[in-house]
């Protein structure tokens, strides 16, 4: 299931200011690169040593190619973004659990916000019936098209107003009285906090991305752990982002 | 050209070969399961168990530092019952030696895991003195020699198997706690466990940890790592299980030159999930190209 | 936008930048004068200087090691008189503060070399109590808490100058021997000095050091560096002066965030003879990059 | 006078089994680099962070450009050895004390051993007067031809009688019955200490070129010291090889 591969980069390029597209070519992470999993990028430079997880936007099964979206927020992001086409890069993948495809009764809501829309995009492609997309940004839509491919409705808003609705997501979902009976969602800790309270006030099922520091990767040092209802006994228990999610339930997540 | 053999006798416990797990870096075992297969492993050497339920540290537990990395994981762990239950009986599919590390924050909490295991199939025990005393101010057991030497004694009293103590590098005089488990009647020692370092966020203008402090580990640990080794192994007579920012083979070879008998491959699994075996092949590698036999030719034979 | 400014104020002494060299790196900057202009420099700190020539450690006294590596120097210097005939005279042309390290095997060496130095045109001493106190059976002075106390308080009485206490951290108990340097009258602590290590050739099978264990230095070390200047800060109320694998500009504003006044730049001049004044340029760019116009504005400013 | 730059390589190949020849690009190390002296390379790699000296084999220029010639002996070297044509490599130079070419009065025994070879070529170009080389190696000779179009005689010695005379250096010398008024050497320790007595014995003036592992490699951090005699009191003092050498006056140095 998991590998650790060396893929070669087909492309690697700024599409908006600060965010990258990469695609890979492995038939072996495109073969598990299921909707809202991940996988582990090592930079290799002697002195970064952990992986950077990014998740996994798109695959592409013709041309076995895995395609990932990344902000350049800190050194190791940065040492991508310098990487060249043709060259190698040593992926460990899949990784995670990803979204429960088919888990509501077909009127789906996907949400994201920021850098944690592109992990969305394989989820729409696969999700069945009918697929209502809100995404939110600070400025610089991304992605706005592929979604609009797949799904039925695609609404955008923009803090800074500058293209589609002028505030955040949440807001953006009121204005459209936003309806459904499962909800997926990725991107910034508040507004995943709001997204799973509004969801729990309209009881809506619902699923949620979840990002933590990491090292591993595959559940083994326990570094990456998040506050999860445990159902018998004890008020709380940690869970492990990289394994037992990044996707939890709505109604697990316990925030901190 | 004759095979080397790298089995290894510590304790009276035969080892396949010198190659182990760090403790807390492997979990113990399934996960790392999916790339090495655990029968190639000299023994696998599980997290920290206490006797209940731990729930660490808050996150984050991870910090990046240049060639290594700080965590402060907390030993989170699900208390001895839930690990006999759940991961003995997985470790037990294998051939490899189990070895439990044990933490506590009395030392009644150490004795009672260490009851508890000592009718398990476990091969050997090993306590992490690296854990804060509570009883007396939080200090480490691991950095008073006497402390250390009365929890070494007060445990040797519960457990049937061998144990092992894992010292802390954080001290003046590693020989003196080394010397002090020796009297507390430890059957082997193990070094080292992580440094106390720290990280800071600058633009966040925060500690990266969530705990502030955490454990440093990996290459950028290893001569402090080997100087320990080297030192305590030319004052006491145990057998040693060196580790340290062990990448590869070569690096393990330091540590038995060093005088370690077997070594253990932590952080680096975080790199490479088949850096056991990669170090294992290493070390094969290497008792070959220079025609040795046996570990026991090379073990702190420093010319 | 106005420039921020990186002028310091340590124990009197004024400093235009909080950027100082790491004793035993820079020799006494004619060698780095080539590449770097000293006068931007906060402080030049030279190396190790005792009241008589020592002749350091046989070769090889360096061993690379991952991220950092490994010294063993022992202390070589012409001795004290010999530095300031030739060095002072050097540095003296230059627009910035002077600081000599000292050396010494007994506390009487240690004050003779203060009194000498007490009438030239020197800032500072730096008291390096790494060194290993020979009439006490050679444990360092550094590492016992009275022995660090009590060569304070005698070197304080023989030197004009404020005198800095730079602190090894190969102690269980940083906080403790700052507290002691700290009691025995320093006007600032310096931090760290090397850790020791050791590195082995594993197909010479021998120690890469002549001297066999060494100082280990360089960012490797960094985040053992940044927790004890942290803990230091927070324990006692002397000005700290933090080192320990300052490669950039970022290295150093994690020292000052975690407590420190002024950082010194050491192993990264090997790699990079302009290190110390990229090191500056990077802190500048950080204090104009958050609109930062006073070092004290950020100073052990965690949130 | 020394001077950190990013130098292009011009070529890096395989000449020998385990030695490379590198073709550097540099104006500044062109013009500073004098016969005996030596110059830095700095791998990069995050990992390993001390330089590595290498000797100044030749210089041209016209082309301006250094060559260098480098035994793969450890993980520094073999990363050198992979960097490939066009990339560019950090590079501090021209470091030490060269040969004081023109000491003698114009017969000139020049002797290598080994890696100890290469930087002896341009002080053989150099050099004014006859010259007469002798080269050891354990096999496989390099640069003899080189060595020819400078030198009036070349002798060539090897361990295992591949080529040449069958035996060291030494033994060359007598065989030829060396003679001249200065000498010039480079080589393994071993070597230079034999050269160095075999050139008292003839009372002969004497140049050798020393080794020592270093950091700084411009004479600050007194890591790569050898014992020297002194002139006054003391019996020996320890000069640093990277900026009081790495050539050194045969009589100054103390075999330990
Ligand atoms: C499951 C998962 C999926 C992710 N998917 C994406 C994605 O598709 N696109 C994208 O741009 N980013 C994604 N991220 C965040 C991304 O991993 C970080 O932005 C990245 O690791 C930062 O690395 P850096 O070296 O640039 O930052 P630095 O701050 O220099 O990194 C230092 C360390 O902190 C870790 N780190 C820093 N920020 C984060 C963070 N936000 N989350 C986790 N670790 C962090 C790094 O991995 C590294 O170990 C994901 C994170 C997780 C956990
Ligand atoms: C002044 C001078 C000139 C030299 N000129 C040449 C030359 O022209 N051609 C050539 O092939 N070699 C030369 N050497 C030797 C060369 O520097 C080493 O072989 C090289 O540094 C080994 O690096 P490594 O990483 O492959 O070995 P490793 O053993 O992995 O290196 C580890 C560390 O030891 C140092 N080191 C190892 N061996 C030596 C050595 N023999 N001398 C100095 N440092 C060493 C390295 O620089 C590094 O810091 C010279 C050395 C000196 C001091
Ligand atoms: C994430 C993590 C968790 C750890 N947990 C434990 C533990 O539970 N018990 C213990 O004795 N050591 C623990 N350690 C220390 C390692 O076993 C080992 O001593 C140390 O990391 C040095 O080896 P390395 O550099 O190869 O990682 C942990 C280390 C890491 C990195
Ligand atoms: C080659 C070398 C020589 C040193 N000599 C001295 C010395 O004479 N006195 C001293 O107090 N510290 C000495 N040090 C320690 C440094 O001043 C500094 O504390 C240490 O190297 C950590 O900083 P760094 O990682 O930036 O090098 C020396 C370090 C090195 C690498
Ligand atoms: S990163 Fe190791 S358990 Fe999640
Ligand atoms: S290498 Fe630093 S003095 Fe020679």
């Amino acid at each position: 299931m998991k590998t650790m591969v060396k893929a070669s980069i087909i492309k690697n390029l700024e599409i908006a200011p600060g965010i990258y597209e990469m695609i890979l070519l492995s038939k072996e992470l495109v073969e598990t690169g299921f909707p809202g999993k991940f996988v582990n990028l090592y930079i290799e430079d002697g002195q970064h040593l952990l992986p950077r997880p990014i998740s996994i936007c798109e695959t592409d099964k013709n041309q076995q190619t895995l395609r990932l979206i990344y902000a350049v927020i800190g050194k190791g992001t940065k040492k991508l973004s310098i990487m060249k086409e043709k060259e190698e890069i040593k992926v460990l993948g899949s990784l995670g659990n990803g979204f429960s495809v088919g888990r509501g009764n077909g009127k789906n809501i996907v949400i994201g916000g920021g850098i944690g829309v592109p992990p969305l995009l394989e989820l729409v492609k696969q999700l069945e019936g009918s697929k209502t997309v809100y995404l939110g940004f600070r400025c610089n839509p991304i992605l706005v098209e592929d979604f609009k491919k797949y799904a039925d409705e695609v609404y955008v808003a923009t803090e800074d107003g500058s293209e589609g609705y002028k505030g955040n997501v949440l807001e953006l979902m009121e204005q459209h009285q936003a309806k459904g009976d499962m909800l997926y969602s990725c991107g910034p800790k508040p507004m995943l906090k709001a997204v799973a309270d509004w969801a729990k006030e309209n009881n809506i099922d619902g699923e949620l991305s979840l990002e933590e520091r990491m090292a591993c990767g595959i559940g083994a040092c326990l570094v990456c752990t998040c506050k999860t209802a445990e159902k018998e006994g004890e008020d709380w228990e940690y869970k492990r982002v990289c394994k037992d999610g990044p996707v939890f339930s709505r109604d697990e997540v316990i925030w901190g | 050209m004759i095979k080397p053999s790298l089995k290894i006798n510590i304790a009276g416990v035969e080892f396949k070969n010198p190659v182990m797990t760090a403790s807390g870096t492997f979990g113990s075992g399934r996960e790392y399961g999916e790339f090495v297969d655990l029968n190639k492993l000299g023994a696998v050497v599980v997290k920290g168990v206490s006797s209940v339920a731990w729930k660490g540290n808050p996150t984050p537990r991870v910090a990046e530092t240049y060639g290594g990395m700080l965590n402060s994981v907390g030993l989170q762990n699900p208390g001895v019952e839930e690990f006999v239950k759940k991961d003995i009986p997985f470790l037990k599919q294998y051939d490899t030696k189990i070895i439990v590390n044990i933490a506590g924050k009395t030392v009644e909490e150490y004795c009672a895991v260490a009851e508890r295991l000592s009718s398990e199939a476990v091969d050997m025990i090993e306590l992490n003195i690296s854990c804060p005393n509570v009883k007396e101010g939080g200090v480490c057991f691991g950095t008073d020699s006497q402390m250390a030497e009365y929890v070494t004694r007060e445990v040797k009293k519960y457990t049937k198997q061998p144990l092992i103590v894992k010292l802390s590098p954080n001290v003046t005089d590693i020989v003196e706690i080394a010397k002090a488990a020796e009297a507390g009647g430890a059957d082997v020692l193990s070094l080292i466990n992580t440094l106390t370092g720290m990280a800071i966020d600058i633009h966040k203008r925060k500690p990266v940890l969530a705990n502030i402090v955490g454990g440093l580990s990996g290459p950028a640990i290893k001569p402090v790592a080997v100087r320990m080794v080297y030192q305590v192994a030319h004052a006491v007579k145990l057998p040693i299980i060196g580790m340290g920012g062990i990448m590869l083979g070569e690096d393990a070879i330091e540590f038995i030159l060093a005088g370690a008998t077997a070594i253990a491959v932590g952080t680096a699994n975080f790199m490479n999930p088949r850096a056991t075996i990669d170090v294992l092949e290493g070390m094969e590698g290497y008792m070959k190209q220079y025609g040795y036999q046996e570990m026991k030719e090379i073990r702190g034979k420093l010319l």
